[in-house]
Parts: C-alpha cells; structure tokens; sequence
C-alpha cells in the first residue's frame, strides 16, 4: 500500500498527481472465501480489515450490492459519541470510541475525527434527572462525561439562545468532550483501502441473491455473479438486515425506518461543538468546509426508500431555530435519507443465528456511525473465535425471548 | 454615474426608476428590474468572489438558479444579514448592500489567491485524507486552520427581525415553471375550469420567452406573455405565484413552493401600515397532478482557465443583453457545440459590439441561427473550440483550436483571439431535480444529450424539461399536458388555443463536454467543472485513477455537486468526463438523482410561525391566571405550564426554592395546602363492559369496586413494563372515570382505544376524554376536612365519605365530584368542577381558607409529599424497565384474575423472574444533611475500580422537612431483600455518600393520616 | 340540579344556577394577550361563544337517529363529514367518527337533553359524555376567513372541497380543532379548553395581515 | 408526505393528521399463559419488516380516532389499499396488481444499485 504522508504529497503535486494508486482493487470473485462479510459499509469494510489485520483471516471477501460506503455510511450525520446509560452499550460505544482515537494513523488514513465534544442538551427537569443518571453511570464506567448548568451551555455555544425566553429554556446539559464528529465517507475507504491491503476482496456491484445453507450449516452465498462459498459469513446489511434474514429463513425483532438528515449552506464558522435535544427533538454540528449538519428524527413507518416525510424536516428545523434563532436566516441546501433498522430497545444485534456459522450485525438504528470500529473489531473476534466477543454477548437476539433488553429509549430518544 | 455595459435601450428594466445599490463598500447605480447580477454586470464589476479552495478570481457565469460563483452577502444591519444569496435571483432594490464572502483583505487584491496559486498544486481530491496525520495530537490544531477557511457567507448573529408563514394549498393541476410550456399548461388547465397553481422561480413569468429571438403570432414573445398572464390572472380559478421556486417535490404529490414575497424590496420585509409583512411564504401544495415544465439548464463548456471572469454561459449572455440591457464585455468569443447558442453572437453583435469569433465544434455548422450569423459576417471556425482562456482578473483572450472529439485531442496550436468575454454553451440539461426527488430515476437520450425524468404516478411534464425545445412543439406539449391533467381531475379540456410560432430549422449538435487540450488533463491549466468547489477535470481524472469508479464516489471524493447550486452546471460534465476516464458511457457511470431541495430554502420560512411563543402550545388550567398572580414559578410538564412552587415576597425578597417548598410541605402536613391538579388525564368509560375492560388494562382488580368506590391502578404493556398508573372511579355499575397522569392522557387513551378497536371489538365500551371538561383542585391536610366543611354540602363525616370514596355535591355553590384519594399522604379531597366555574371554586376555598393559612403548592411540594409516601410517578421513578413486582407493588397484581392481562404473561419471562432486577426501595443517607443527586448511581464497593459494578440509581431525592433530612427512591438490585443494607453513592466531586436501604414508606406507614 | 342515579350510568348536571362567576376558555388570553377590536379594514373577526352545551354521542347512529328525532326533531347527520343544523340554527349535530357525533346547544339545555336521549335510548348500547366545560366555539368570518384558515389548518378549505355543512377534525398548526362551516360566511373552531390560548394566539399572529379584529 | 385516505371519513386526509403503528395483523395470543417465552417474545418483538408490499397499522389520531390498516409498498412508498380493521387485505405479495409491480423498481438488478449522483 503506497503510504500517504505530507511528503507524499509534495512528491505526486510534483509529479501532477499522476502516479496515484488505486486505493482498493477491482477484484474478481473467487469460489470461496474463509469468511464472507456482506455488506460494503463502514461496519463490513471495518470487519474484514479487522479479521485481517487483528486474527490474521485474510481470505476474506466483502460483498456490496452497490458502491462501498455507499448506504447508512454515506447518509448519517458522523457523531461520534459513546455515553450511552447502560454498562453494556457503554461498553459497546467506549471500546468504538477508543478505536476512534487511534483511526486515521492505524489505517493511515485521515477520517478527520475531531473531537470537538458533544453536549446533549437538557429542558425540563426530567431531562435533567435523565442526564445526571446518564452522567454519573458514565464516570462510573470510565467515560468522559459531565453536567453543564445552562451558564456553562452558553459558554461553549454562544450562537444559542440559553435564555430564559425560549418555549423550553436550556437548564443544562451532559457534555462529553472526547466525543465528537468525524468525515464519514473517509472511513469506509479507508478501511477499504486498509483492508485491500491486506488482501481482502472487495466485491463492488455484487448482490446476495440467496444464503447456501445444509443442515444448519451455512456454506456460502448465491450472488448476481454466482456463488461464493464460506462456512462463516457475518451479514452487516444495515436497513436492508430484515431483506438478508428473510433470504435466511429468519425473522428479526427489526423494523427499517427513515432517517432524514439536511445541510445548510457552508457558513463561515459559528458552531464549534455537537448539538443534541431530545425534548424539542432536533441536533447540530458544523462541519469542516461550514455546512450546518442537521438530523431529524425518525419517521415513524417502515420505509426502504430513502427518503421520509416532509413534516419531520419541518419540526426538526423548528427545534433548531427555536435554539439558535439566529439561524433562521440561514438557508437549507439539502436533505435525504437513510435507511435504519431499529430495534424494539434502540440497541444493536451482534448475534449468532439458528444457522451455524451465520451471524448478524445489525440494528443499530440511529447509533451505527459512532459504533463503527467498535462494532466491527468485536465482530470481527466474534466471527473469528466462533464465540461472540464479550462486550457483543448482551446484544445477542435472544434477549428478545428472555426480557433482558437494554433499554436505551429514555436515554437516547434521538440517539446520533 | 455612468453603467459602462447599459445599452441604451432595450431590456424589460424600468429606465425611469434608477436605485442605488453597493457592493464591497463601493456605491453603484442600477434600475428597476435588474437582478443584482445585471446591474454589477451593468457597472463593469468582473470579480464578484473569491473561490473556496483555490481563492481564485470568479465572475457572474449564469443568470439564474444555477449560477455558481455570485454568491453573496447581503445586509446592511447584523440582523438583517443572509449569507450565499444568488446575486443572479436577488432583485436590485434601492440601498441594497453587498459584499463577497470571501476573499482577504479584499476581493480584487486577496492574498489567499497567492497562497492558493502557491498550495493549488499540493491539494489534489482527498488530500485531507491523505495528510494532516502525524502527530495524532496535532489534528485538532490542523482542523483549526482548516476550518478558518469554512464556509461562505456568514450567519446573522442577532434574532431575525423577519416573520414567515406556511400556507396548506390544494389544486388539481400545479404547473412548475411558467416558460412557454408552463403557460401553456396552466392555460388549458385554467380554462377548463381545474383549481390550477402556476408557480415560477423568476420576478416575471415568461421563461425562456423573456429572451426569446422568436416571434409569437408575429408579435415579441413577451406581448404573448403578458396576454397569458392577464388571462389567468383573471381566473378565479387559479393562482400566480410570481418569485416561488417548488424545491421539492414529496411523496404522493405533495410540493413544497416557496414564495420570496418581500426579498425583491429590502433585506427585511419593508413595513406597511405599521405591520411587516411576511419575508417569505412557504406553500404546503397537495396536487392533484403536477405539470413541470421546468425547462433545461445551458451546459458551459469545460475549457482551461474556464474560471475567469469574463467567462460566461452563452444563454446567459442573451439574458443580460435582451433582458436587462445589459452587454457584458466589449469583444466576445462564443465556443458552442450547438446552434442554439448562436442567438449569444447575434445579440451581442446586434449591440453594437464586437464578436471575434464563434468557434463551433461541429465540422459543419447548419441551421438558422447558423446562417443569421454568417449572414452579419460573424467569423464562424468549425471543429473548434475555446481551449483555453488567457487573463487574470478578467478575461483578455481565447486560445481556439481545432479538435478531434472522438480521440479526444487537439489538432494544431489554433490561434489566439484577443477579446474580453468568453461566453460557452455544450448543449443543455433538463431540470430533472423535481422529478427525481420521489426516487423515480432518469433515463439518459443520447438524441437529447441530456437525462429525463421517469414519471411516476400523478407528474406530466412538458418542453424542456423532457428535452423539447422547439418553441412550437414545448407550446403544444404543454398544452396537452395541462388538459390532460384537468381531464384526470373531471374537467373537460378545451381545443388547444395557441400562437403561432415559425418553426426553426437548427443543425444537430454535438456531444462535447470537456474541451480537450494540447497537454494532458493533468498537466493542462485548470478546467473548471464545479466551479464553487474548485473541482476540476483533473480532481475528477485523479479520483478514478485512485478507484472511484462510481459517479457517487467520485462526487464524495472530489467534492463536485455539493454546493449550493447543487452541481446545476457541472454535474453532467463531470459524469462525461469521468465516463471519458473510465472508457464507459455517462448511463454506466452512473443516473443523476437529485435531493430538495431545488434551491436553497431560508430555515425562517420553513419554520413558519412555529417559533418562538408559537414554537409548542403551552397548555393552561383555568386557574392559570390565578397563579401567575400570585408569583407562581412554572415547571413544564408535556405541554402544560404547572405551577412549580410559590415563592413569597419576604421583606422584599424572594423565598429561595428550598424555604418556599419547606414552607409548602409544613403547610400540608400542619394545616391545608391545596394544588392545581387539572392536567390530569381524565377518561370517561361507559358501558356493560367497562368494568371486564379495566380489569384486562389494569394489572390489579376491578370486579367488585361498587360505585361511590375508587381505586389505583397501574398499566403495564404486554412485555410486563408499567406505563401509567392513577385512580379509576366507579360512578355507577356501567360508568367509570379513570384519572392517567399528566404526561399520559393522549397516550392511555390511545392505548385503551387500540385494544378496543383492534382486540377486543366485542366488549361494550365508551371511552371519551374530560381532561378538559373538569378542573381538579386538591385540598389536602390535617384541615381539609375543616375547610372543605365551609363550602360543600357534601356529609364529610369521616364514616359517611370514608378514604377512596367520592361523592356529589356542591363545593361554592357549584356541582362537584369530590373524591377522597390521597398523594400527601394527608387528608385530601380531590374537587371535580367544570373548569368554567374553577376559579370561582378556587377563590372561595381562598376566602374560607385564611384562618386555615391553606396554602397553594406546586408540583415539587407534590413530589416531595407523595416520595414520603413511596407513592411513584411513572416516568420519573420507572423508565420502561420497570415491572409492578420491582416496585414492590405485588398488591396491586391480580394474579388470580380469569384474563390474562396486558402484562401478565411477561412477567414470567426468564429476565423478568429474576430475584436480582432493579427493585424500587427507600434510601435514607447515613448523613440527614445529604440530599442525594437524583440520577446518582449506587454500588456496593466503592473500592472497585472503574468500570465500577453499578446496582441501582436514585430515582426520586428530596429534603424532607417532616423528617428534617435527606431521603430518596430508588431502585437496588435485589433491593426488596437488602432492607438495612449500605450503599454507596460515588459523586462527580469525588465524595461517596452512604445510605440505608430502607421501605421506600417514611411518612406515616400505616396510612393512618390519611384515613383521618 | 336534578342528577339523575339509574343503576348503571350516572349523569350530572355541572352547571349551578346561583350567581356565581364564570370564565369563558379565553379568559386568561384576553388579559394576556387583548383583543384587538375589528374595524373596517378587518378581514378576519374572531368572536368566541363559550358555554354552550357540548355533548359527545355515541353509539350506533340508527338508534341514535332515532332518539335524535324524536328528543330534539333533528336527524344524525350518517355521512361522514357532515354537519347539520336545527331550524333556529341554534343547534348542531356533527358527525366525528362512525361511531361518535358532537352535539353542540344553547348553554344550559344540555343536562337535560342528555336524559332525555338516555330515556329514548333504553337499552342500546352508548355513551353521551357532556364535555362543555372542555372546549369552546370559535367564530371566524371575514373576506380572508378560508385564507387565514389556509395558514392554520392542513385541511382543504377551499369552498368547493368545504362546502358549507361539512366539518372535519383535523390539525390546527400544533394543535387540533374541529373545523365547521355553519354557513357561506362563517367558520367555527370547536377547541379544546386547554388550547383555547394557542389557537387565538397563532390566529392573531396569522391574521394580522387582514387586520383581524375580535369581537368581545 | 403521504396522503391517505382513511376508510372510516371516507376520504384523503394528509398524514399529518396519522400516527403510524406498526405491522398489522399481530394478533394477541388467545391464551398467553400457554405460550413459550419464544412465542411471546416473537409476539412482542418480531416484524417481517419486508421491502415491497407490507400491511399495516395506523390511526386516524387527528380525525375520527379509528384504528385501520393500509397496504403500503415500503420501497415506492405508494399506498395500495386502505381497510379497515378486522377486515382482511386485498393485495398481498401473492396478488400483486401490474400497476403495482409496473411502479415498484426492480430490486435485484446492478444497475439499480448504482444508486447514482445524489445531488
């Protein structure tokens, strides 16, 4: 892998830039694979790299119906945080977050995370009961985290409106400071990049038509361009997991939703950290080239279309402005959507199946982004070692049938 | 003051009427009409920006929607400020101010231009990714100064003086774009008789008419236009709406227009008697069918140096000259692939100024427009093209050359032709934006060099927009469409009525995107592709020589299409030439779908008037006056303001929040205290089946509770968690009222409605909401009975109307329900009203109340009282993770009942039967003065190291004055059988409290003092 | 007050006779927020008539045509949508829901319509709850009436799509009202007592561009 | 923003005035207690989530207050049939009209997956 550094680049400007390499191969697929990840997103990319790079698997392919990073890693609005409630996807998130701070020299590629923190903002006094719970379960888990009074809210982010005016006054906030955002295209090809250096085989334009499965036992796929065969296969699918485990002859506790997201036109800088409210329902950052990233809420039907209702950009936009109404002149450019599988207690399945050798990685809802490495690194152990990775055991999809959900709604009603 | 490229005459502009304007502190003259583009054109101002990545010099390329560069500030006040206005769709008003957005000191002299021309070559697509890497501490310190040069124009910093409002539409026919198609539409659909909207982005209907060469019924387009307007303006039946762009359009035919009504006049809607209308107005449009005709966007030509200023789309040039009179430059150079540009050169020549030459890519050029040119003796050189542009701040040559399109390469040095403009025109690109937004993907014609849409259901289109450009037939395709569309709505469509237009004969064009030249893409002087991004043919070259393969990817990589033009102008060159790259077709690399919204959409207008006050109702009780009165702080519980305490004036100053809720709390418990409990939510529940009802919802038993009896309940969903809890009366044996808590009222209602309507359709039941109906005023204390006794003829001996009775009465001469149920603990009566006579009601208690000191409190005084008896508040001391049997409320489970209730099955779940869940328990810290940290989590060893074992959280913490001490709720691991226990309480600061597990009971535990 | 206990349902009068004091739904917004009065450029007049009698019916709408007819001589309006009036045009019945209709009369007349409709009913399966404490008429008539309407509610107001007779529930900005259109010119707002304040405020901020006025 | 038409006012109301909720047709076990904790966690919890024809639960929560279902294609998003409760749909997978299959993309092609310039 030609090795990218600032040197580097004096040498290619030197050069008019023609001796770039292609980051990731355009391979052909072979008739088996020690592993078979389907799924070209952040999640998938990051498992293969992992498999390879941490378990020493590196017979492994990556199946994408479309172009790598091209659904939920190209769609989401890149938070990255990991102060979640409860121990178990504290766990989860901390470990990712960790993984975050090391990214872009590990895989020698910057996916600019910057951790400009995250302030979740509170309005009532359950908010405010529900980020001291959040706040001191954090610090007690070993993540950064902290309750703000609404003074200290205006200080970090003078652009709002912390007075006592508002229809919901700010009373305060949680603030994590290592949390932050990061450029999420730059990480599905880097760990594309990565990973192809490894000697994974990333499928572009190749569609699971069907799972091969014998007694249990899964042995490969059927795909658009024939069947590749596997006796472990990890599916990352996101929106589209409930398509793949029906192709299984499995049913999840999994609906896919809309999740909309919009920019503002690039602004000079005025909005240095994350922004999240769950009481009038609306988050914000800026990003580096001056866009206003703003994610809605989900829409409450089921929906593959990437795209949702117009009404939820409405109120999103009202909350925004009802806390910064400064920005009310600033102008929309852009909103799409994505496609999130959300499960019943807003927390992820990284499970095994009833089918030996398959295992699923899904159901991040809204959280997927910020879990990148995270989800991946332990999936990776978890296909690798054939027992799922300790801090992915709690998000097995049995606790569906025995009750032992991690609920993280009350805190995370709009978890990004 | 002199406008050096006005011509004297011609333009639809108001000669009459001059306004005065500036830009970058420069004062300069326009007229009425213009745009802000056309006037700086006008005054001969070439750059209007610098560019983002490179900080080069930019002109004015379009003269509408798309254009890329004209970017600007607005404002003369801070409160007045927009940021990235289209000088090319911002009207000139009288003392408009303006400024660049970038450029440092200024935009003529910028020093970031040098550093730009110095770095340009260091910053190839995704060089970010590529560096900034080592240290990994230093990338916070990089970003700092990678974001210093984010953005263009800034946001205001003060409260937008503007308001907005939305406007819920619904037609049969909404026709998008009033050029000849759009007209044409609207007309059949508005004569026969359809509710039809006419909406388009421009200052005046017309479209591509405004500018026309053509003769219609061989008069000036725009005498057709003005006849068309008038017409269906007199239309009842229909509606103009001038400056409204549709910029998107959602599922089942739901388009959103936003209408800039005051944006032409000033930077803030001007007042008018006393009253400032809306800035802009968004319309909320339910379409029965939408007709779009909404035309082609021109395609410039990929050259070198394409960035210029003085560089301009062909079409564009006509615009400013036929519509504004306005010629932009002295000497011109027109490089087209097409015949329709031509109309560029000859209205240029036809002002009196000089065109150098046409260079046009076909070998042989044909056609009429073709032959009026050659007819005024304009040099035409076929199988050429610009190649490159030569000047710095504007542009002072062309370098034309011949061209071989199929090897992509140029044949001979070509010559260099002096001039000043640079105008471009490689064919044309319908404006798909609307169509694409449902998800419906467009087809790629060779025929057209351009996508169409594919239509779904309920969407017509007409004229350009489906690559017609013949003036005649978009006329008649847009006719049809119209009657079409009313013909699907029930009207009858009338025989087309249309001028008569000379059909043109145009030569074939040629498909030519990027120009090649003598050196290599790589090596070759910047060709501008996305020009506000600064993504050249090279960038686009590099990112599928790296992989990106994808027109999605290369997009991301490069950046291309992610401005606020949206990639209008160079999208589809960069699809071509990354297709050239790549040795593939523009359809292989991949359909063009575009996102709202079309153009940019001010956040105030799609806000509206849900902002400040109006942002969420707030929801009064009708005593509401009363407590503001009275100084009442207010707590925001759902929609509802409630009084959150009563804080006195003591020698002039304010009771803290501590003393005010101590002094509430004695008073309850002294003497009488009363609240205003009307947010509650009331359901009414009639019928022979509202009792086997209750019992399926509730967790506990309903069969026998006789009426003149009321009870607690708790709701659970079916997965075993409770929701809600509350009291259910029983009126009469077939008539209930149940109470839900504040917060869920909607949502039980619902909820009991669900299971009746969908599970258990058989059961006769009623359910009707009297949360609104009924006031709620609760007296409670040692003194209630005392108080209550003044005002109600209501027997109150303690036999007769015993704890969780409730009887009828008049309490102050008006009709009440009075229940005694308790949340103190005390001594309480719950008084029913018609919320019409509640303050009335309210009053006389206070006039009675004075020897009793009674005592208003609000909910925090509420929540003390009722944690001091353990009591819970759903949602507060329960999170969706909590069953009845964790609350310890085992008495209210009817385990024995014949239904198995919502609920019941779960709690036999294998995580549900665990000994160790969370179970709900009093916490007494070792220290009376603690008041524990509601949220504060609890372990068992605070030596632990982190990640420390947490067992439980505090739900509820208060100091209660009874007790003169700390005490909390909360829930513990296997609480229920850790009674005495210790636990620990590790806090931010770094202390550990300590507490007693303890029964979460601590104020008379035998009830005794409610039963009083 | 003359409460009527049968074994089953209990009916109760809340209005009282005796001279007490009585605040319309509004009462606190006039204070607050004033009522500006309507001159002659107002396009738009608000005028509140609170304290009628507001019953809620329901049941299946045969038998309830039936006691309808025979109680107050007026027939249950079966279509959906629909609104109808008696001959005084004082009083209105209107369809909510298949099962659901709003009954809407002088103030007052209430109590005993309502055992007067249980005696016709009998047996049959229905519910009649008085909800007049809990929402309030508001009249709205003016040349920019449907226009200020437009502002306001999603619902079609187009006269052709809203002719007079009709009436719908439906959402008011973020609220929700019962929209009625008694005749050419004037509207009715059913609102709910505790939103009373949202909707006449958004309708003064919304109307202020047709001068409206309020009638007191 | 869907417009539905809901089958108890008879005609098209805007979705603004709905709440969706959820896969319809999820019976309530007769008799709970003999359930397995699978079966009434599959009950609680399990959808079919399918891309293309799904029915489902919404109600009118701003008009008449009913509960109905709607056959809504989740990938065109266009709304098949409306019915009430109780009743049974008319469109299933296995009953697809050709309008329907003519409006819903292909799902499986690679040229669909190309995805393309999202502007």
């Amino acid at each position: 892998m030609q090795r990218y550094s600032g040197f580097g680049l004096v040498k290619h400007a030197l050069s008019h830039h023609e001796n770039w390499q292609r980051q990731w191969r355009n391979p052909t697929p072979k008739k088996a694979y020690d592993v078979i990840i389907i799924g070209g997103g952040g999640h998938g990319l990051g498992t293969a790299y992992y498999l390879a790079k941490e378990f020493g698997i590196r017979n492994v392919a990556v199946i994408e119906k479309g172009w790598l990073g091209g659904g939920n890693t190209a769609r989401n609005t890149t938070i990255v945080r990991s102060n979640y409630l409860w121990d178990e996807a504290a766990a989860l998130y901390e470990h990712s977050l960790k993984l975050w701070e090391g990214l872009s020299q590990d895989i020698n590629y910057n996916v600019m995370f910057s951790q400009r923190g995250v302030l979740n903002v509170g309005h009532t006094l359950q908010d405010m009961r529900d980020i001291q719970r959040r706040v001191n379960a954090n610090r007690l888990n070993g993540v950064d985290s902290e309750v703000l009074d609404a003074k200290g809210v205006q200080e970090l982010v003078p652009a709002m409106d912390c007075s006592q005016n508002a229809r919901y006054p700010v009373m305060g906030a949680s603030w994590q400071p290592r949390a932050g955002v990061a450029r999420h295209d730059a990480v599905a090809w880097g760990f594309a990049r990565a990973a192809d250096a490894y000697g994974v085989d990333i499928l572009q334009q190749t569609e699971v038509t069907g799972f091969k499965i014998r007694d249990g036992q899964i042995h490969g796929v059927h795909t658009n361009r024939g069947d590749i065969e596997a006796k472990t296969v990890g599916c990352v699918t996101a929106g589209n997991s409930g398509v793949m485990a029906k192709m299984a002859g499995l049913k999840m506790p999994m609906e896919s939703h809309p999740l909309q997201a919009l920019v503002s036109e690039p602004l000079k800088p005025v909005l240095d950290t994350v922004v999240m409210s769950n009481h009038v329902h609306g988050y914000i950052s800026q990003s580096d080239k001056g866009d206003l990233v703003i994610g809605a809420g989900i829409d409450g039907y089921n929906g593959y279309g990437q795209r949702g209702s117009y009404p939820t950009v409405e109120h999103t936009l009202q909350a925004i402005v009802e806390m910064f109404p400064s920005f009310s002149r600033v102008r929309m450019n852009r909103q799409w959507g994505g496609i999130v599988d959300t499960c019943p207690d807003a927390c992820p399945i990284l499970s095994k199946t009833k089918v030996k050798g398959l295992y699923f990685n899904c159901g991040w809802g809204t959280g997927g982004f910020k879990a990148t490495p995270g989800s991946a690194h332990v999936f990776a152990s978890s296909l690798a070692k054939g027992e799922m990775h300790p801090i992915a055991a709690p998000f097995s999809i049995d606790r569906f049938n025995t009750g032992a959900l991690i609920d993280e709604h009350g805190a995370a009603g709009v978890a990004h | 003051m002199s406008q050096p490229n006005r011509l004297d005459r011609g333009g639809s502009i108001d000669r009459s009427r001059e306004l005065s304007f500036t830009f970058n502190g420069q004062s300069y003259r326009g007229y009425a009409g213009d745009t802000l583009a056309s006037a700086l054109l006008a005054n001969g101002v070439d750059i209007v920006n610098r560019s983002f990545k490179y900080s080069r010099p930019r002109g004015i390329v379009a003269a509408g929607a798309e254009e890329p560069n004209a970017v600007i500030q607005l404002g003369s006040t801070e409160a007045a400020q927009v940021p990235n206005v289209r000088a090319t769709q911002q009207a000139l008003f009288d003392g408009l101010e303006a400024r660049s957005t970038n450029g440092w000191p200024n935009v003529q002299r910028d020093l970031m231009g040098l550093v730009g021309k110095l770095s340009g070559g260091f910053m190839p697509p995704g060089f970010y990714y590529k560096t900034f890497m080592a240290p990994a501490s230093m990338w916070m310190t990089y970003e700092k100064f990678i974001r210093k040069g984010a953005g263009l124009g800034r946001a205001p910093a003060e409260r937008d003086p503007d308001t907005y409002d939305h406007v819920n539409r619904h037609c049969d026919v909404l026709v998008v774009g009033a050029g000849p198609a759009g007209l044409a539409a609207a007309l059949a659909a508005g004569r026969s008789g359809s509710l039809v909207i006419l909406a388009d982005e421009q200052e005046t209907m017309g479209g591509s008419l405004l500018d026309t060469r053509e003769l219609l019924d061989e008069r000036p387009a725009e005498q057709w236009v003005a006849e068309v307007t008038a017409e269906l303006e007199a239309m009842d039946n229909v509606l103009l709406l001038p400056r409204t762009t549709a910029n998107g359009y959602h599922d089942h035919n739901f388009v959103t227009l936003h209408e800039r009504r005051t944006e032409h006049l000033g930077e803030t809607a001007p007042e008018h008697n006393g009253r400032r209308p809306v800035r802009s107005r968004l319309h909320r449009v339910r379409a029965g069918l939408v007709v779009l005709a909404t035309g082609a966007h021109e395609r410039p030509l990929v050259y070198g140096n394409n960035d210029v200023p003085g560089n301009l789309l062909a079409g564009a040039v006509s615009s400013y000259i036929r519509r504004y009179g306005v010629v932009p430059g002295s000497k011109l150079v027109l490089s087209t692939s097409n015949d329709h540009a031509y109309r560029a050169a000859l209205d240029w020549a036809e002002s009196g100024r000089e065109v150098a030459a046409i260079a046009d890519a076909r070998a042989e050029p044909k056609g009429e427009l073709v032959e009026q040119a050659r007819a005024k003796g304009i040099r035409i050189i076929p199988g050429a093209a610009v190649v490159e542009a030569r000047g710095q701040n504007r542009v002072s040559g062309a370098r034309v050359a011949r061209i071989n399109i199929d090897d992509f390469r140029v044949e001979g040095d070509g010559e260099l032709l002096e001039c000043d403009t640079i105008a471009s025109s490689g064919g044309y690109s319908p404006v798909i934006h609307l169509a694409s937004h449902t998800g419906a993907r467009p087809t790629w014609r060779d025929d057209i060099l351009g996508f169409v849409p594919n239509m779904v259901d309920g969407v017509q289109a007409a004229g350009g927009v489906q690559g017609v450009y013949a003036t005649p037939e978009v006329l008649v395709g847009g006719w049809t469409a119209g009657a079409e569309a009313a013909r699907v709505a029930g009207f009858e469509a009338l025989e087309a009525a249309l001028p008569s237009v000379e059909t043109r004969h145009d030569g074939e064009a040629v498909a030519l995107y990027q120009v090649p030249h003598q050196k290599a893409t790589l090596r070759a002087p910047k060709q501008f592709v996305d020009m506000q991004n600064d993504v050249s043919a090279a960038a686009i070259e590099v990112a599928t020589r790296e992989g990106f393969e994808s027109i999605e990817h290369v997009k991301r990589y490069t950046a291309m299409g992610f401005g606020t033009d949206q990639g209008k102008l160079g999208n589809i060159n960069g699809m071509a030439i990354a297709a050239r790259c790549l040795g593939r077709t523009i359809p292989e690399v991949g359909t063009t779908v575009f996102r709202p919204n079309y153009t940019p959409v001010t956040f105030g207008a799609i806000v509206g008037r849900h902002c400040r006050e109006l942002f969420d109702p707030k929801r009064y009780t009708a005593m509401h006056q009363w407590h503001v009165e009275q100084g009442a702080e207010f707590e925001d519980v759902g929609q509802w303001k409630r009084p959150w305490y009563f804080p006195r004036r003591v020698q002039g100053r304010q009771e803290s929040m501590h003393d005010a809720v101590a002094r509430e709390c004695r008073a309850v418990r002294e003497k009488v205290g009363i609240l205003d409990a009307s947010t509650l939510g009331k359901i009414d529940i009639q019928g022979p089946d509202a009792r086997e009802f209750l019992g399926r919802v509730y967790t506990n038993k309903w069969a026998k509770l006789a009426p003149g009896r009321v009870r607690y309940g708790l709701m659970c969903k079916d997965d075993g968690m409770v929701f809600d809890d509350g009291t259910t009366s029983c009126l009469a044996e077939n008539h209930f009222l149940m109470t839900t808590s504040t917060g869920g009222a909607a949502t039980v209602l619902e909820w009991l409605e669900v299971w009746h309507q969908t599970e258990w359709p058989e059961l006769e039941v009623y359910f009707n909401s009297v949360t609104d109906h009924w006031a709620t005023l609760t007296v409670t204390g040692p003194e209630a009975r005392k108080l209550m006794s003044e005002v109600t003829d209501i027997d109150l001996d303690r036999e007769s109307f015993k704890f969780m009775d409730w009887r009828e009465g008049k309490v102050a001469n008006v009709p009440a329900r009075v229940f005694r149920i308790s949340f103190t603990g005390e001594l309480a009566y719950e008084i029913n009203v018609q919320a019409n006579y509640a303050l009335h009601v309210w009053e006389t208690l206070f006039a009675h109340g004075e020897k009793y000191e009674l005592t208003p409190y609000g909910t925090e005084t509420m929540h003390v009282l009722r944690a001091e008896k353990g009591f819970i508040i759903a949602g507060q001391d329960t999170d969706g993770s909590v069953t009845p049997e964790d609350l310890g409320m085992h008495w209210a489970i009817g385990y024995d009942k014949p239904f198995s209730w919502i609920g019941k099955r779960a709690l036999t779940r294998p995580d549900t039967a665990r000994a160790d869940r969370k179970q709900m328990v009093g916490l007494k810290p070792k220290d009376p003065k603690v008041i524990l940290e509601e949220g504060a989590q609890i372990v068992f060893e605070p030596e632990h190291a982190i990640p420390m074992p947490m067992k439980g959280h505090v739900t509820s913490s208060y100091y209660s004055p009874t007790l003169d001490s700390g005490f909390a709720l909360a829930v513990v691991k296997g609480g229920h059988q850790r009674m005495g226990e210790t636990v620990y309480l590790p806090m931010v600061d770094g202390q550990v409290h300590e507490a007693e597990i303890v029964s979460p009971i601590f104020v008379d535990p035998k009830g005794e003092r409610q039963n009083v | 007050m003359s409460n009527t206990v049968d074994d089953k349902i209990k009916t109760f009068d809340t209005r009282t006779d005796a001279n007490v004091p009585i605040e319309s739904p509004l009462a606190y917004t006039y204070r607050r927020s004033g009522a500006p009065a309507p001159d002659k450029n107002s396009k738009a007049v608000l005028h509140e008539r609170p304290f009628l009698g507001h019953l809620t019916l329901r049941g299946g709408a045969i038998v309830l045509d039936e006691a309808l007819r025979s109680v107050l001589d007026m027939s249950l309006p079966a279509e959906p949508q629909s609104l109808l009036f008696d001959a005084s045009g004082e009083r209105s019945v209107q369809w909510i829901s298949p099962d659901e209709w709003l009954l809407i009369v002088p103030g007052g007349e209430e109590f005993e319509l309502e055992n007067r409709l249980r005696e016709a009913l009998g047996d049959a399966h229905f519910a009649i709850t008085n909800v007049g404490g809990g929402q309030t008429v508001v009249d709205l008539e003016g040349e920019a009436a449907s226009e200020l309407l437009m502002k306001s509610v999603i619902y079609d107001v187009h006269p052709q799509h809203f002719p007079v007779g009709k009436g719908v529930t439906t959402v008011f900005a973020k609220a929700s009202v019962i929209l009625r259109r008694p005749s050419e010119t004037r509207w009715e707002l059913v609102v709910r007592r505790s939103f009373a304040d949202y909707v006449y405020r958004w309708l003064l901020d919304a109307g202020a561009e047709y001068g409206i006025g309020v009638q007191r | 923003m869907f417009y539905i038409y809901c089958p108890y006012c008879g005609e098209h109301r805007e979705e603004e005035e709905f709440h969706p909720k959820g896969e319809a047709h999820i019976a309530r076990p007769a008799d709970p207690e003999s359930c397995s904790d699978e079966e009434w966690g599959d009950y609680l919890f399990f959808r079919t989530n399918p891309r293309g024809i799904h029915h489902e639960m919404w109600v009118h929560a701003v008009g008449c207050r009913k509960f109905f279902n709607i056959t809504r294609n989740t990938a065109t998003y266009a709304i098949l049939e409306t019915y009430r409760m109780g009743e049974q749909p008319s469109i299933t997978d296995d009953t697809r009209e050709p309008l329907e299959v003519a409006q819903t993309p292909t799902e499986t092609t690679p040229a669909d997956n190309l995805e393309g310039v999202r502007a």
